[in-house]
């Protein structure tokens, strides 16, 4: 390790995105960086993290350490140490919101509600049971199948004013059944909007599992999907906190848990090799 | 005419999730309501102890279950589920007392979490013998039923008077008496009566009081005759399996819709299952219990030891001479998953064509079902 | 798997020869069920939970529990074969998965990984905890001929576990009642003196496992109570009216007070005590475990391990005198016959009792006896009562519902909590 | 006498056109959009261009596939079980059982001498198997629809991804590819375990020779491959039998004429 790095940085693998966040030496975000992750993941890593270094215009050795998290946080060949995402989403939220008490992630394969202390720390946390999957990639399913870009899909779904339902319990059978309501003649942005509405009521049964207590932060990749807030905060009659970073929520708890362990700051984990 | 199907198809709508008419009978009458989770229960002894028994049959997609979701996993029925959810939600807390018994595991802990969760409810739970060749089968459920009436008499203070029991009886005895004929004539005059209007006259039985629910059902059964139409036809099938969870009606209209004629079904199954009561029996609550114990009619969630259910299965198709058998079970419920595979081989063996498709209450959509059934009705009719 | 203390001084594997002895006493159970039949000996096949073995007993019925075998046949893999040939059949995924192993393993011409099971001369139906019993017993009915035999046991539905006079008495009559029906089926008449005999004997296996049992209250426990516990609970299930099984449970006692004394466990160090509900994986039984393993996590209490009775919470007590009556209030307080607020506070008073950091739920997709409701359960743990509280979900014996990505991610994150605790 | 056969799929319509029920004299496939009925009239006025006819030359349209209600010019509607089973004939006289694969579920049917159906399966939720789920995952890996099975073919030891739902599947492959095993056989472990799921189809209603796949499957060759391995027999398999849907329905659509004009006659 060099002299004095001042950088700590944070990179989220995860199934869809990686995504890394960089943050300095008193702990504030600098910048973040994204790009698919593919079928080679370490690649993938490696790029978004050269992508972040270069966007910050800063190189290897001014980063004190790196925290991975993610799906393929133990792929992640330059990392140090490794925090699951649920701390790392909870850690990113509490900074971005601080009086943040709930944290929603959706992310391309999983949903998580977590509660979290006045410190950004975990509480408590439910994650979708496997089946039945409300994620992100019941959306993007229903995208792909109607030609659609995941960004249309939030967008058109804001039309409508008449909702479908669609109550298949099934991610495998929701998007066949999107395709049934539109063969029956429904209009385009209620059927999205009812797809909307179905993943945001399973959301909602996780977020009352550990208890919904305000200000809800909403992350993940999702939360760049106006179409799912809007649900959300109509079905939950709350608001929710979000904005174009918190995507980024991962990487940036990862970026601080790194920051953390590299001052010395007190051990997260206790795992036996 | 028109007035009665009409007052039927509001209850049958109101029992979903909204009990507005038995919110308004607590108000008038002040007295206490009871709301029973399926399958069987003898509404008989709450009647008679001043209660209205109310038929909780899921909420079939008119709540959310975002709450339910929280407490319970994604792989347990829809009924279970909803019903949670209106508990949850206040929906039943017209209700002083919420029944359940042992249907199935789900419905067994579903009673524990309810009370987990409405703590100051009465939450109770009945267990109905299984082993009908015990000679001590007719006093235990004798003795659970007495235990009921103490619960029952908790709330009203005033103990189970037999007479009462026995004119109770007497009045519940017409209503299934007055069903089973609605069903008969629907048999014998296939097409005059839509499954849908059938369903809401059996649905609303389940919550209308029975004082208000017998005349409505006489003045129907005795206009019914008259009703215009061509009898239609179609392929003659039973639906097996919707005994708990209800089919959503636009299932079972698919099957008509499909060119299937339904002769025999099981949905509501519990509110027709026991036969007539005894009246004349010296000890009504015994009656009532031999009544229960020794109905030998087959149920996927009672198991009688001395039932032969593939026997039973062929004798009803012979004897209505349905030409398929639908097996429509609802999704993760698996009493009926096991009955359709004891069902299965027997009607294999007989050569009677069937089907098995799956439903959710609270389903949306119809198109899979559809298709099974118009291949299952193309396959018999085509050639 | 050599593990060693923190001073490297003792060995473990010298202290964990009582699950030698449980594979030897399983393995000869096993093959005297597998052996071909002579002089009319009959099998009984009946349910691990409420199960009245010392019942087949006095009757020279060789018990026979197709759960057990579904678990073994899973914990060397080879349930896949099984489940596939029950769905080809007909049964849905959604089925339990030890019924789809039970009925596929009685279909003609199969073998299983452990050899082709015998026929039923009997099905003792005691239905207690679980509804699946009984379907499971009707298909095999209807597949095989064997007459079933009911026991109707009533649920425990008073939420203080106050159970009804007339419960107990039905459930003892019915026992009562099958005794000449036991006796057509065995050829053997009913001994009363000999059935007391066995009462008396598997009373005192009963005493001595809830000793092992306590055992997890020692810091540092002694031994997993779950992960090694279900070693431990085979032969009060599958041979306990018997003097072997009074012996085993003896050596097994005297076996974790020396691990106590020397200070070993199965960890390097005890970091973490865990709680446990519901059934394992067991076609994945040691990467499971390893996942608790790696953090030093030992299980000190867990409910599973007493679905065969309900010892610890002195619900029952076998009284050779009252062989009818006793056995009956063991049959209704099988685990899952208790309604689910006992249950949950039973998980409430092992966290106390046991000095737990958390619980971890492990809920089994096709099990909903045990399942349905532990999301209830979590709720009440970590919300209202504060307690740290993981669920995760897999199947007992499918594979197809094992995912270790998933879990992983889960448990980890569970660790990663327990330890901000444990720090603050 | 001209019918025609129209095949509206989730991912594509497919129609065919027929003279006397027994030659083809077009077979068309466009992809099914959100807008059915522009979907629909493109295809059928492609095919009708195909065939060198017009409009008013069509005697009689059937309709089959999950949006057949949608096609307003339709005579009559079948379902794509019923139709599949006369077309799987058509190409395949000798033809027992037809299997048919779409994007999101899976079929098996056996049928009797003349095609008619006399028992039938489909895939249900959990066990649900079909093109969809290698839809996304070929996503996933960024591979093309149509090198996916060529890709997969390449594979020496395929690892097993024997999760029951295609969601959980698709967990499994993601976590796979952040293992970093080798894409192809990732790729076949996929194909393997979408034809578990559709064998089992297959054999609740029994095998029996020959079988005939149709549906958009049959243009991937690893599914074949690896279907004919498991099963552990030859599948017929062929491009045409993606039209085998909208072929059946011209036929039913002849046979019904015929006995219209019988009767009439
Ligand atoms: N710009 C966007 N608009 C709408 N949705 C988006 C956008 N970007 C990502 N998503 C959604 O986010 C999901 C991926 O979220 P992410 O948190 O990156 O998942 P993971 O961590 O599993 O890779 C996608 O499935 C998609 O639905
Ligand atoms: N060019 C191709 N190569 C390989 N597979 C294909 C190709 N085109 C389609 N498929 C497969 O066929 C499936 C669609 O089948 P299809 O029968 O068209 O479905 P549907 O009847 O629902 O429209 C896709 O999910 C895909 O897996
Ligand atoms: S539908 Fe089936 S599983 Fe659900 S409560 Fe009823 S019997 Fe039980
Ligand atoms: S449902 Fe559960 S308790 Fe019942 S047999 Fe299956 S695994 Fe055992
Ligand atoms: S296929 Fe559907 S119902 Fe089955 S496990 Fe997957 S998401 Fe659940």
């Amino acid at each position: 390790m060099q002299a004095s790095p001042s950088y700590y940085a944070g990179i989220d693998a995860g199934s869809t995105y990686t995504k890394g966040a960089l943050v300095d030496d008193r702990g504030r975000l600098v910048d973040t960086a994204l790009d698919m992750t593919g079928i080679n993941i370490v690649t993938a890593t490696k790029k978004v993290y050269g992508l972040l270094l270069q966007k910050c215009g800063l190189r290897e050795s001014d980063v004190g350490y790196v925290v991975g998290t993610g799906y393929g946080r133990y792929r992640i060949t330059f990392g140090n140490s490794q925090v699951t995402e649920i701390g790392c989403h909870a850690r990113g939220a509490h900074h971005l919101f601080p009086t943040t008490r709930t944290v929603l992630d959706m992310g391309g394969q999983d949903t998580k509600a977590i509660r979290i202390n006045a410190h950004g720390e975990v509480v408590d946390f439910s994650m979708n049971d496997k089946c039945a999957a409300g994620t992100g990639r019941f959306i993007e399913g229903s995208a792909r199948v109607l030609g659609l870009s995941l960004k249309d899909v939030g967008e058109l779904s804001l039309n409508s004013n008449n909702p479908i339902k669609i109550s298949s319990t099934c991610a495998v059978f929701a998007e066949t059944e999107t395709q049934e309501q539109l063969a029956w003649g429904n209009k385009l942005e209620d059927v999205l909007y009812g797809i909307h509405s179905s993943i945001a009521t399973r959301a909602i049964g996780l977020l009352r599992r550990v208890g919904i207590e305000p200000e809800i932060t909403f992350t993940g990749g999702v939360s760049q999907n106006p179409g799912m807030i809007r649900s959300l905060e109509e079905q939950l009659g709350h608001h929710l906190n979000h904005d174009s970073k918190t995507m980024f929520c991962g990487a940036l708890g990862a970026a601080l848990f790194a920051r953390e362990k590299a001052t010395n700051a007190p051990e997260t984990e206790g795992r036996a090799a | 005419m028109n007035g009665t199907a009409d007052l039927f198809a509001r209850s049958a709508e109101d029992s979903y999730a909204t009990f507005e008419s038995v919110k308004a009978w607590k108000k008038a009458t002040g007295r206490p309501v009871l709301g029973y989770f399926p399958v069987y229960f003898p509404s008989e002894i709450a009647h008679a102890m001043g209660f209205l028994p109310v038929s909780l049959l899921g909420a079939s997609g008119r709540v959310g279950l975002d709450m339910a979701t929280a407490h319970t996993q994604s792989f347990v029925c829809s009924i279970s589920r909803s019903v949670f959810q209106l508990s949850l939600q206040g929906n039943l807390d017209v209700m002083d007392v919420l029944l359940f018994s042992n249907i199935c595991d789900v419905a067994r802990n579903l009673s524990g979490i309810t009370k987990r969760n409405l703590g100051d409810r009465r939450i109770e739970y009945l267990h109905y013998p299984i082993n009908n060749t015990s000679a001590h089968a007719v006093p235990y459920l004798r003795e659970e039923y007495r235990r009921l009436a103490d619960i029952l008499a908790g709330v009203t203070h005033h103990p189970l008077e037999p007479e009462a029991l026995r004119r109770s009886m007497e009045l519940y005895n017409r209503k299934r008496a007055l069903q089973e004929q609605l069903t008969a004539f629907r048999r014998a005059r296939p097409g005059l009566l839509p499954y849908t209007e059938y369903y809401n006259v059996l649905r609303a039985g389940g919550m209308l009081p029975v004082e208000e629910y017998l005349p409505a059902l006489e003045s129907y059964l005795a206009e019914l005759p008259s009703r215009e139409g061509k009898p239609k036809d179609g392929v003659k099938v039973m639906v097996l399996g919707n005994f708990c969870e209800q089919p959503p009606v636009m299932l079972m209209k698919s099957i008509e819709d499909a060119g299937c004629f339904i002769l025999h079904d099981e949905a509501l199954v519990g509110e027709r299952w026991l036969g007539l009561a005894d009246l004349t029996a010296a000890d009504p609550l015994e009656s009532l219990a031999r009544g229960y114990v020794q109905n030998l009619e087959p149920m996927t969630v009672r198991f009688h030891p001395s039932v032969n259910k593939q026997k039973a299965l062929l004798d009803r198709a012979r004897t209505q001479g349905v030409e398929g058998v639908v097996f429509a079970t609802p999704k993760f419920c698996e009493p009926a998953l096991y009955d359709y595979m004891i069902g299965k081989p027997a009607l294999e063996k007989a050569n009677l064509p069937y089907l098995h498709i799956e439903y959710e209450e609270s389903a949306s959509s119809f198109e899979h079902a559809r298709t099974m059934v118009e291949t299952f009705t193309e396959s018999i009719l085509f050639d | 798997m050599a593990a060693v203390t923190a001073t490297g001084a003792a060995n473990f594997d010298d202290f964990d020869r009582s699950k030698r002895l449980q594979g030897e006493i399983t393995k000869r159970y096993f093959q005297s069920l597998m052996a071909p039949r002579s002089n009319g000996q009959k099998i009984g096949y009946g349910f691990v939970m409420a199960n009245p073995i010392e019942f087949f007993q006095a009757f020279d019925i060789i018990p026979f529990y197709p759960e057990i075998t579904s678990l073994n046949i899973s914990y060397r893999g080879g349930s896949p074969p099984l489940i596939a040939l029950a769905e080809e059949a007909g049964y849905s995924t959604d089925a339990c998965g030890y019924v789809k192993m039970g009925v596929a393993a009685a279909m003609d011409g199969t073998s299983t990984a452990i050899g082709k099971l015998p026929r039923p001369d009997v099905l003792l139906l005691t239905y207690s905890g679980c509804q699946i019993y009984i379907h499971w017993w009707e298909q095999l009915h209807y597949q095989t001929g064997a007459p079933i035999l009911t026991i109707d046991v009533p649920y425990v539905r008073e939420y203080d576990g106050h159970v009804e006079p007339h419960d107990v008495r039905y459930v003892a009559s019915q026992l009562e009642e099958a005794i000449p029906l036991m006796e057509g089926a065995s050829g053997k008449r009913f001994d009363e003196n000999r059935f007391r005999e066995i009462m008396r004997l598997s009373a005192e296996a009963w005493d001595l496992w809830g000793q092992v049992i306590e055992m997890g209250k020692l810091r540092p426990s002694p031994m997993d109570a779950y992960f090694e516990a279900i070693y431990y609970m085979a032969p009060i299930t599958i041979i306990r009216g018997t003097q072997e099984a009074v012996d085993f449970y003896r050596f097994l006692l005297e076996e974790l007070k020396e691990r106590a004394s020397h200070g070993v466990g199965p960890t390097p160090r005890e970091d973490y005590r865990l709680v446990f509900e519901g059934v394992p994986n067991y076609p994945f039984f040691k990467k499971f475990w390893n996942l608790f393993r790696g953090y030093n996590a030992r299980g000190v209490a867990a409910t599973y391990p007493k679905v065969a009775g309900m010892i610890d919470t002195r619900s029952f007590r076998l009284n050779p005198d009252k062989p009818f009556e006793s056995l009956a209030e063991y049959m209704i307080h099988a685990y899952c016959n208790w309604n689910m607020p006992m249950r949950t506070r039973l998980l409430e008073q092992y966290v106390k009792d046991y000095q737990a950091d958390g619980v971890v739920i492990h809920s089994i997709k096709s099990c909903r006896s045990f399942s349905m409701g532990e999301g209830d359960m979590r709720e009440h743990l970590a919300i209202d009562l504060d307690i740290p509280t993981l669920l995760i979900e897999s199947d007992h014996v499918d594979p197809r519902y094992y995912s270790e990505a998933q879990l992983r991610n889960r448990v980890d994150a569970f660790f990663e909590t327990l330890a901000l605790r444990k720090r603050s | 006498m001209i019918t025609v056969g129209m095949d509206i799929g989730t991912r594509s319509t497919r129609v065919a056109i027929l003279e006397d029920g027994q030659r083809l004299l077009a077979k068309v496939r466009a992809p099914t959009g959100y807008n059915f009925l522009k979907s629909i009239e493109s295809a059928y006025a492609q095919a009708l261009s195909e065939a060198h006819l017009g409009t008013d030359q069509v005697e009689y349209v059937a309709a089959t596939g999950f949006g057949r209600y949608r096609a307003e010019l339709r005579n009559l509607s079948v379902t794509d079980i019923t139709a599949t089973a006369r077309g799987a004939r058509f190409f395949f006289p000798g033809t027992k059982c037809v299997l048919d694969v779409g994007a999101g579920n899976a079929r098996a049917s056996k049928i009797d001498g003349r095609g008619k159906v006399v028992k039938f399966r489909a895939t249900e939720k959990c066990a649900a198997g079909g093109g969809g789920f290698l839809e996304r995952i070929a996503f996933y890996s960024q591979v093309s629809m149509d090198s996916l099975g060529p890709t997969a073919l390449s594979s020496k030891s395929p690892v097993a991804i024997s999760t029951v739902c295609s969601v959980l599947a698709e967990s499994e492959v993601i976590n796979l590819i952040t293992q970093e095993v080798p894409l192809e056989d990732i790729l076949m472990g996929a194909h393997q375990s979408v034809v578990g799921r559709v064998l089992l189809t297959l054999k609740q209603v029994g095998i029996e020779p020959e079988v005939t796949l149709t549906g958009g499957l049959v243009e991937n060759p690893a599914f074949v491959r690896a279907f004919e391995d498991k099963m552990g027999g030859k599948l017929n398999a062929s491009p045409d039998l993606y039209y085998a849907a909208a072929v059946g329905a011209a036929i039913l659509g002849h046979q019904r004429l015929l006995k219209r004009r019988g009767t009439a006659a």
